[in-house]
Parts: C-alpha cells; structure tokens; sequence
C-alpha cells in the first residue's frame, strides 16, 4: 500500500536528529570551517544519537532490529541538515558496519561489530581513488590472493579519519582472482599502510580526511569481508548512493529554508523581497527540487529494503541529488546577493559543499 | 511506514488500461491526430474504455465522486485519487489526447464533486456510471480572463420569478465542451458571476445540462496537439438554468445571500476543484513522458545503443547523460504526482503538493519529449513515429489547469504564507 | 579592427528582406503549413530578392562580388525571422551554387551558374540520410570509381524538390576510392533517381521535402564537384552550419518579438502581463538569446569569410542555435498561454520548427 | 563591416599581460587566496602590472577616462573600453582576486570619468598614471540598501559655512576600500543623500579621500572567492569634504537647487557608471572562465580525453557536449561584451548591452566553473589545483554590480519600455 508517512519510531529518530542538527550541528559549522575542526563535544553527543548501534543486531552489542536503508536516509537527510563535514565524521563507521551486517561472515561479525559500541573506536572506508574519473568498478587499488591470504596494494583518497588514532578500514580492491571488487577489513596499524597528509577541498574544510597508501599489505584470508563469498559490491555501492542522495537532500533543504527565511525579511523597493516573483519563484522551485529529491532517494532506499534490485533507482536518486542540490544552493547564494558570498552567512560554506556530491562518489553509506 | 508498493486494485487496473493503452489507443493515435479538422469521435477507444470502466467495477472518471463510494466499504483503503491518477497515466502513455475523451464527468464532474451538495453529486453524477457514455467538461476561462480567473465576465442573473438562473457571456479553451455540452447527455459545469462588483465572492459554477437552448458551441480550435479531444469556445447567450443547478445550496448563491455571508466558498470552491485536477494533469504529463521514454530506449536498443546505470559521468555518453536525467526527472515527477493524490485520498490538505508535481510534471515531460525528437534526429522529427505527436501533446501540460507560471505562484504563496495580494 | 556595424550594402540586404519577410512571408506562414503548400507568387517574388545571383559572379551570369558567408548569414536571418518552410525553399538553390562557386571546375561553373538565373531552374542538396544518428563525415551512400566516371547508391531524406520538375542535386556520397565525402552533380533525369513520397514531419508543412533513392546511378567523371580535387566538404558543412544557425536566429527573434508584443497588450490582474517579473524576466533571456545567437553565427561566418579555420565557431554557433532556438519559441508558447497552444497564433508553429535544428543537420546552406 | 579581428593594440597588449598572468599571477593565486585573513597586498603582482602599464602607454586601470586621452589623438580610432575588457580578461585569467588589486580608479574613477566636470576629471584621476600605485574605489551598498540603490541612507549635509559636506553613515561591500580609502594615497566615491526626502533627486556622489578624518574601515569581509582583494564595511562619522569634491556642478548639488532643478543628473549619474562597469564584471567573468576552460582541456587532453568538434549529438560523449555548451556559452558571453565596449566606443547607447553581457557572464561564468569541477571528479574538488578557487571566483560575477536579477529587470525595462514603477 502506498504511503508516505513514516513510522512513529522513525518520526521520533527524525525529530531527535533535527532538533541535534539545529540546535548542535548548524551552531558549529562555521567555526568548525574556519578552524578545522569538528567540535569533540557534538562528535561525542552524536554517539549518543545511536545510528550505528541501532543498525547492529543485538546479539553483536547494537540494540537493532536490523538494518535498513529507509530509516538510514532519514537520518542521514537530518544530519546533512545540520552540517555536512560533521555529518560525514559521524556516518563514517557506518559505512564499515552496514556492510559487516550485511555480508560479514559470522566470525567477522563477532569480532568487529561489538567494537563499534566502543568510544574509540573509529572505522571508515577506503573506497574512493585519486583520479579524477574514479570507478569503482574498476578499481586500481589490486588484492592478490596468496597462501595465507591476500597482499593489496594501491592509492585511496577521501579517506576520513578521527585524527591519529587507531582505526579500521574497510578497504575496497580488485580481487585478482575473480576480477571483482571486494571489501577487505584492514587496520590502520597494519604494515605497508601510510597515512598521508590530510587532504584539502573547496569545501568540508572541517572533515578530516586523507590519502592511504596500502603497499604490499597482507591480510589474512579472513579479512576478505563476506569471507569466500565476498560482498555484492553494487548493493554496497546503493546504500551509498542513498545515503548521500539523503545527504544532499538535507543540504538543499537547509539552504532552501535559510533562503526563503531571509527573502522574508530582507526588504527592497519597500517590501520583502520574497515578494518579487524572480525570488519567490525560485524559492517555490527550491522546495520542489528538495521534495523530489527526498521522494526519490525514500524510493531507492526502500527497493534496497525489499531486496529488489534498486540499481537502477539508486543511481537516478543519486545524479538527481548531484545536479539539485548545487542548483538549490547556488540559488540560495543568489537570493542572498552581496550577503550569500561573505562567509559569515551560511549559504557559501553550503554551495561550496554542495559541489562535492557530483565530484567524489562514495562519500558515506547508511 | 513508507511504501512504495502499488495496491491491488491498480495492479489490476494496470493490466487492463494497459492492454487498452497498447492494443487500441496507440494504433489510432495517428489517425485521430490527422482526422482535428473533422472532429469525428474516437469510438474505438471510447467503446473499449466504457465495457473496461464497467469491468473494473466503476463507471466514468469522475475523481472525488469514486472516493465516496469506496469509503461506503469500510473493507477497502481509501484509494480513488491514486487509482485516478494511474489509470490517467496509463491512458496518456496510450495516448493524451484519446484519453481526454474518455467518458465521464473529468473536471466538471471534479468541481460537483469538490463543491456540490450531497443531492447535487447524486443528481449529476449518476449518469457517468451506466448508460452510454457521456462526458462533463468545465468552461472557466473567458477572452480576456486566462489566469485572471477572479476577471470572469460571464453573468449569471436571476430570472424575475426567482426560478432560474440566466446565463450570458462567452468561454473558451473548454477541453471536451463540444462532447459534453453538445453530442452526449452530458453537462458543462460554467463558471460565472452573480454580481460583478463582489469580486471573488460573487463566482458560482453552474450545471448546464448539454444541449440547453441558449448554449452553443461556436468554434472547435485547431491545436499543436492533444488533437483528438475538442477544445470549444461556447457561447451562452439567455441561457436559462434552473435555479438549483448552481453548485453548494443555491439559496447562498444569490448576491444579497453573499452580501449577507461575505464568503468566499464559490471561488474556494473553483480551489478545491485544482487539487484533484492538477495532479490529474500532473499525471497524463507523465504518461506521455514515460511512453517517449520507453519508446526511445526500445529504438536505442535496437540500435545497439545501451543505456548502463552506475558508469560515472566522466565514461558516460551524452545520450546516457541525457536519458538517465529524463529518467530521473519523470520518476521525481511522478513521485511528487502521487503524493498529491496519496494526500488527497488521505483527506489531507494537498494543494502545495497538487501545484508541486503540476509545475514539475508539465516542465518535465515538455524537456523529455523535446530532447527525445532531438535523440531520435531525424526519425524523432518525422511523422513516421509518434515521438513528434507526444512532444506536441506535451506542451499543453505546463499550460492548462495553470500555467507553470500561475502554480509556481500558488507554491510561492503557500510556502511563504503570503496572499495573492501580498504576492501575485 | 572590430565592429558590429555592417556595411551600407549589407544594411539594405537586411531591410529589403525584412520588408520581403514581414509583410509577404510572415502572412503566409499560417495558410502555407495548413494547405501544405507555399504560395508560388511569395516564391516568385523571392527570386527578385536576388540572393542567390549575388553569390555567383558576373561572367557565369550572376551580378555578385564573390561569396560572404556573412552576407549570407545576414540575408537568413531576415527570412527565417519570415518563415521556416519558405526560407528552406528558398534558400535550397544556394546548397547547390555555394559549393560550385566555391569549388567547382572552371567548367562545372560555365555549366551549371548562368542556370540559376532561369526561372525554371530548382537545385537542392541531397546530403541528408534516414538514419537517426545522421553524420555528414560517415556517409552510407557511397560512389565508386569507374573507367567513365561514377557509380552512386544511396538512399537520401530531407531532399527539397520545387514540385515534379527538372531539378539539380547536389549529392553527398563517400568517395570509395578516397575516403572522402564528395559532391556529384546529377539531375533528377538520371537513371536510377527515384524521387519518394513527400515526407512529413512536426513541423515544415508546407516544405517540399522527400526522401531520395540513388540506386547505381553512372554520372561522367565531370559530375563530381571540383574534379579531381573535389572539394573540402568541411567548409561546405560550416557553411550549412552558419547558414542554419542564421535561420534559427531569425525564427528566435521572430518568436521573442511576438510573445513580447502579446505581454504587453495582454492584461491580468489589473496590468500587461509583461509587467510581472516570471514573463518581463523571460522575454529579458530571449533577447539576450537572440543577440547571442547572431554574434556567435557573424563570428564564425567571418571566420570562412577570412579563410580561417572556421569548424570549431561554426559549430559552437550551430549547436548553440540549436539549443536556444528551442528555449525561446518554448517560452513564446508559455508566455501566450493557452493561446500559445492554438494554431491561429503562429508561435506553436515556431516552435515546431525550431525543434528541427536540433534534430536534422544540414537543412540549408548560405 | 563587421569585423572580429582585434585592433594592434589590443594585440600587443595581450602579449604583456598574458605573460604577467601566467608567470606573475598564477605562481601567487593559491598564496592570496590562503593568505585572505592577514589581507597582505600581493606587491609581486602590483609592482610588475604598474611596470607594464607604464610600458602600455596608459597608467591606471580607469575607463573611460582613457578614451578622451585617445580622442585626443585623432589618428587612433576609439578603442579604449576594448582595450579596458581586453585588459579585465586576461588579468581574470591570471587571477580575479588579483585583478582587483590592480592599481588605479576603478569603480571609483569609473564614476568620477562619467559623471565629473572635466576640473574633476583632471584633478581627481590624475594620481593614477604615475608616481606610487594608487587605487580608487567605489562606495554604494549598504547594510539595508543592496539592489534597491534609490534608498540609501548615508546623508551629506552642507556645513554651516557652505565650504564643506558633512558624509555620516555606514557602507558595505565596499570592493578595494582598504586600498583606496587607507592603504595609498587614492579616493573612494561615497554615494549619498542631500536630502533623503528627494529620493533618487537628492543622490549625489562625493570623492573622498584616503585618510580623512571621520572615515574609517570598520571591517574586512571574509568571503568565498576573491580574497585577494578587500572588501571593506566603511564608516562615515561627520567626515569633512570640501565643497567641490561633489561629482558634478558643486552649486547644483544643494537641496535648493535640486528642488529647483528637479533633474535626476545625480542618480543617472550611477546608471552611466554602470554601463561601463557591467561590461567590466563581465570581461572579469569571461577571464575566469577561460582559465577554466583552457585548463580543463589540457587536463583532459592529457588524461587521452579527445574534445571533437561536428560530430553529432548521437555520437558525442557527456563530456564533450558539456565542454562544447560550455565553450559556446562562453563566447556568447565574450561577444555580448565586445559589443557592450565596442558601443561604449562609439559613443552610442550600451545600457542594454552593458546589462545583457553582464547577466550572460554572471551565470555562464558560475556554471562553466561548477561543471568543471565536476568533470574533474575529486580533482576538481581539491585544493591541489585552481578549479576549485576559479569556481568560488566565479560566483561573485553574478552578484556585484547588479544581480542577475537585477540586471534582468534593468533588460526587461529597455526592451519593454517600462519605468521602474512598471516593472520593478
């Protein structure tokens, strides 16, 4: 039956996470930019959110019912609403945990997954290469099998990090063998991993990442997430692409709400210029460009949830939440004038982080 | 919890709408395009149409009016705007202009649906489920009144015993008037004024059953598209009506009435008709768009020419590029099109959401079937396909039931909470 | 030295046929697309217009100074601003006599030129092919060498015809033994020309168009255009290129000025529907369209004039023509409304036409 | 005739500050950029542009002020705006937050060269052809007054003795003010009231000159791109300027004879400014986007990426069809800007063209850089090239000197012949 009301506990995360975004994340942001540096004490309060955990079957430490996309991208459009390079720290161990809890084998459930209740512990994933048209189905980052397991070896950017502490990786390589991608679980201490120095964009100037060099790392058979099996690297791929469609989504809307705000009150020729149609026509356009992108990532997301194949969805969600979130936030940067480029105003930080999500694929999972 | 899952009942209505859509609608489409300057009626189509109504166990499409009989069955969810807008999207992936003539009540029907008395709907809409096929249609827009619809000149005055209603004035663009008010037993639902000097108040729709002495047809225009439905200008010239065919109780419809309540019900009436009509539009946009869609990525195949999902944009062709956005676009359209409807039959408020998906549905499928006859080349621009026809059908869905530019005012309003004088 | 001043003579060209466009062509447009037919006394009046005579010089019977591209782009504009169909028929002797004079034998030009001042006398291109992805640099129709001349087999579309009478073509076909695209000379006589039914399409009613069959057509050796050089086909292509982007320039203005006279005479709400920003901002964009669309055409027009390498602007111009032609008579039906949809005002008419830029290359030539 | 072919002195020009963008700007734009909160001058830049000017024959980047030195001499014909947008290009090129700090009037001299008496024009823009580098800035905006020029606040009132204005109020946005109003011995051209009461009548412009007493830089913006140059917030506290230092006839600046005048001269002032300014933000635009095109195709080319030219649609990768729109769009943008300077030139009106090149640079500049750093995939992203900052450059072209919004509705009045109380 067709619906678009989420459940009562889904309406209960969203609020608690809208009102954490609010009145915690958005209050950051621009110093977090400016300083280069997230705040530990909303890093801290965000564990207490529990988005991880709930993904986590119990049995393995979490307090879940089970994993799902749907309830993921709720989550993830509020915390894109709140701050997006906070919003990336805090959903960087998922993207390690959703794929243990999907494919990990029993053993690697057993011994990761109850980590993630742990509050040093920090994951994330090695996915996305240095070049400038990065494919994760072809990956230049290689996975050799060997007698005791496999040496990989190659050149990761992107890669977030909670500073110099330990860490897992769940690191993604051509498997030589089969010629696919696979998903290997690798800590940052092992030999051969180089942490380089931290990487700098247009924007997200609060996250921290890097680039990883893995030379000639071995890892146990073992590591191989999914064991002999491996992963389904495209389902991965989808929750990825959902949950930074939802990423976008949360963007666009808080720049599309910061915008009509001030069009409201800003006055010219004697009346708020929302009341020019240039202006309240692009914001009437701004908001339908945030409901669209919304309903179509909840429709990607929700395939995912039914096990059918949501590729297809999945990618559209995606490119539609590339092109319009940096439509939304450009127009709010217009609607703003001379006020939307000084940096004391919201609304350039978020054009510029707008930007990433069309240039670097695979920047979190839910 | 959010799903995306189509009910039963629209399964099963998909199946046969579209063996309609494929087997009867499109071999026709030329034919009916071709045959505009003689107006003759796609029976084929309507005949098929009217057996598959009565198969589907409701007669004539007639929006709100079906919702009510469903919630009679406590048993069955409430479901009529969703199953509307399906079937409505089926029959314009079929074809959008055949479709206009599927009989029933269609926006005169929705306007005594949203604003009649529970009579009145008995009265007037009862016809559409058995019988021949007959057809409603509503006349709104005048000369000189396009968006401007609070500048409706046509009067309504009362006769001297008080009895009847007379009519006088002259409308246009009146999508199906010459099937509704002329060639069936069908009705015009007419918007006119009791009293020009009360502005919004002083609008009221009137029933004109077809046929009625002083209501004629008087010209059948020659359009881009959409060519097999009549688009009639008509002409009420001492159009006499009884009194109680003016919609909601006619004892408030009279200018001292009004005076004395100083409300606004007619034209919130006229309101109230859109957020059932625009998604209706919203959703033949998205038929049209998804019959292009599908026909064009069929033709590719054959070329050789795939379309792969995933591939990042640096390795994309600029077909891929351009299809995955028309993809994208009409699935983000409909999406925002069923909510609409979702709300509606939810019996919440959907008018920011009926204007929502209008605006996006309209520019949507105008760009999708503009860039498919530029794919197509040469063979999108002839005659020999129907992708040509399906982008001259297109256009008309950002222009009726409001332009883009009147719902983009509607969305504007709404979402700053400004009235049309603080915006316009 | 730069200007955007053109000569006095040029300035005369484009007010006789602007006058020629707006008051013989622009009144037939309507009844032309209707009846499928242009009226015979417009087309007998354009050959006093004397474009084509100005392209060839004195001796082989024209009274022109050589070819402009530019003066040609000049003299499109006016009648594409007139209409579509007719300006197609018109202009299709100039696809034949353009390349001739640009390339032809000494006594290619002795014979064909002074035909182009008889009355009788009707030329087109056969350059199109029936295939979607149409490109003019892989041509299916082929001309193999013989001991006497040619053999050329092919199928043509979008060939303009002056009715069932004697007719040059100027057929494109791949040169087997070169590689190349070359131009043949053949008449419509010719074994083996089949002329089809009239073709239809969206727009163009009342252009006489069909598709063309060449099935082992022989022509001498002197049929192919240039003899044994042949001819460069890539400056022919950017003078089809300029030439219809001058003609789409036009058909743009032609629509911007038309919605522009309808918004201000049209009222609502009280005042001109030009005075609301969402149709005055519009009507802003199509003229700043349209102004760019002809500098992008003169610029590149130039370029051939000056013997530069002209491709790139020519199909920078084109392409951008293509695109913009479209956008402005989109918005002309948008800004009429309703009436914008009915056939009794002329811009739903524009706008199926401007849709053929984009969709069939090499319509006409100057 | 019409002619694209660039006069010699362009020709020679270009040569110079090809080199200066290339090997002084470039090598320094990532070190500005950074450098944003300290606010150091980049003299690497200045020092070698003031040396090349001197080599160029004119001093000082001030429009129109040139042209009536060329005039002067009748053997070279009207060049100088062309020149000037030639000049803006290629410095963009280089670097548009280094260009700002090339030395001379600016905005400031700009306003000074069109509305001053040829006294003012002498005595005020002198300073900028020799000697130290000096700069000239231009004081508008302020915190409640953007786009809506007509209602600024900042009041000039006439001493008590009639030898002085008194300026008091707060300005904003104030491009290069730190530059001109404290760091060299140049002025800023402060817009103000005589008496707020005469609205766009009583708007006058004063020179001011660096370092007087009263005026005072309150504030440098940060700001998403063009860092290298100051944006200063600016403060008039009973700041003393003599008499004459109001643009134009001193004596018919007072509110008497405004009133007695009733002539608009001190706002049409602004808008002649203006149609020398646009055109300049224009060429600004075009510069950046150049430096984004030119180097995305060599890292293209150098990545194996083929950009083709006539191949069709059909055949064309998503890549090639974006940089292809992106290279047209551009040169419709740089033609529109020609023509802008080419009338300016010729003394013949440009108010249209100066706002029509502006709103097509503005947007075709933000777009061009917006995809390449999408093309650049994490390449473009990263600080390690210049995409990222021409792309935060860029944005600014659509904002100053009028919004796109702005300079739509100044197109829309010209064509459609309304006052601003017609179409606002």
């Amino acid at each position: 039956m067709i619906s678009f009301q989420p459940t009562e506990e889904q309406q209960m995360i969203m609020d608690t996470v809208r009102s954490f975004a609010l009145e915690q994340m958005r209050e950051q942001g621009h110093e977090a930019e400016e300083s280069r540096t997230l705040s530990t004490s909303l890093l801290a309060s965000a564990k207490e959110l529990g988005l991880i955990p709930a993904n986590i079957p119990e049995q393995y430490g979490g307090f879940g019912e089970g994993h799902s996309a749907l309830t993921g991208t709720l989550f993830a459009e509020e915390l894109g609403y709140g701050d997006l390079s906070a919003a990336l720290h805090i959903l960087s161990p998922a993207s390690v945990a959703t794929p243990l809890v999907a494919f990990g084998t029993e053993e690697q459930k057993q011994t990761y997954l109850p980590k993630f209740a742990e509050d040093s512990f920090f994951a994330s994933a090695a996915l996305v290469e240095p070049t400038w048209n990065f494919d994760p189905a072809e990956l230049k980052t290689t996975a050799q099998k060997t007698e005791n397991g496999y040496v990989i070896s190659g050149q990761k950017s992107h890669v977030i990090t909670d500073g110099e502490g330990e860490q897992l990786f769940l690191l993604y390589a051509r498997d030589e063998e089969t010629g696919t991608t696979q998903a290997f679980l690798v800590e940052r201490t092992a030999e051969g991993v180089t942490v380089g120095e931290r990487e700098r964009g247009m924007g997200l100037g609060a996250l921290r990442y890097h680039t990883v060099t893995f030379d000639e790392v071995e890892v146990p058979a073992a590591a191989k997430l999914g064991g002999d099996g491996g992963v389904d690297v495209t389902k991965l791929l989808n929750y990825a692409r959902v949950g930074t469609a939802a990423l976008a989504t949360g963007l666009a809307k808080a720049s599309y709400e910061y915008a009509q705000e001030y069009a409201k009150n800003r006055e010219a020729f004697g009346k708020p210029v929302a009341q020019f149609q240039s202006i309240a026509f692009m914001l009437a356009e701004m908001r339908i460009a945030v409901e669209s992108m919304r309903l179509l990532t909840w429709e990607a997301a929700w395939k995912l949830d039914q096990n059918e194949d949501a590729t297809q969805a999945a990618v559209l969600a995606k490119q539609y939440a590339d092109e319009y979130v940096l439509q939304v936030a450009d127009r709010a940067v217009q609607i703003l004038g001379g006020h939307g480029y000084i940096r004391e105003y919201p609304v350039e930080r978020w054009l510029r982080e707008a930007r990433v999500f069309g240039a670097v694929e695979g920047l979190a999972m839910v | 919890m959010i799903d995306f899952s189509k009910p039963k009942p629209i399964l099963m209505q998909e199946q046969i709408l579209d063996g309609i859509a494929k087997q009867v609608m499109r071999p026709i489409s030329r034919k009916y395009d071709d045959l505009e300057t003689t107006h003759e009626h796609p029976w084929e189509y309507t005949n098929a149409i009217w057996a598959g109504m009565q198969m589907m166990g409701f007669g004539g499409l007639t929006m709100q009016d079906d919702n009510e009989k469903m919630e009679s069955n406590p048993k069955r969810p409430p479901l009529a705007n969703q199953i509307i807008i399906h079937m409505i999207e089926r029959l314009s992936y079929g074809d959008a202009g055949i479709y206009l003539c599927t009989p029933g009540g269609a926006l005169g029907g929705a306007a005594v649906a949203a604003a009649g008395t529970p009579e009145q709907k008995k009265h007037f809409l009862a016809r559409f489920s058995s019988g021949e096929p007959k057809w409603g249609a509503m006349a709104m827009t005048e000369p000189h009144a396009g968006s401007d619809t609070a500048n409706i000149r046509t009067r309504a005055t009362l006769s001297e015993d008080g009895k009847e209603w007379i009519l006088n004035g002259e409308k246009i663009f009146v999508t199906g008037g010459r099937m509704a008010g002329q060639d069936s037993e069908g009705f015009i639902l007419v918007w006119a004024t009791v009293d020009p000097t009360l502005g919004r108040a002083g609008m009221k729709s009137f029933v004109v059953e077809a046929n009625t002495p002083g209501m004629k047809v008087t010209k059948l225009e020659k359009k881009m598209g959409i060519r097999a439905s009549d688009t009639a200008a008509i002409l009420f010239d001492n159009c006499r009506i009884p009194f109680d065919n003016v919609l909601g109780d006619p004892d408030l419809a009279t200018p001292e009435a009004i005076r004395a309540n100083t409300s606004k019900a007619g034209f919130q009436g006229a309101m109230a008709t859109f957020d059932a009509t625009r998604p209706a539009v919203a959703a033949s946009a998205v038929g049209i768009g998804n019959a292009t869609l599908e026909f064009l990525k069929e033709f590719l195949a054959k070329q050789g020419v795939e379309i792969r999902y995933g591939v990042p944009y640096q390795k994309q062709s600029a077909i891929e590029r351009d299809i995955l956005r028309m993809e994208a676009d009409l699935r983000a359209a409909w999406l925002l099109t069923l909510k609409a409807a979702w709300l509606m039959d939810q019996k919440l408020p959907n008018s920011l959401e009926a204007s929502m998906c209008k605006v996006k549905a309209g520019e949507v499928v105008t760009w999708v079937t503009q860039k498919a006859v530029e794919i197509m080349g040469p063979e999108g621009y002839s005659t020999k396909h129907l992708i040509e026809k399906w982008m001259r059908d297109a256009k008309i869905n950002d222009i009726f039931e409001g332009t883009g530019q009147v719902n983009r005012g509607v969305v504007a309003r709404l979402i700053l909470g400004y009235k049309s004088t603080e915006l316009r």
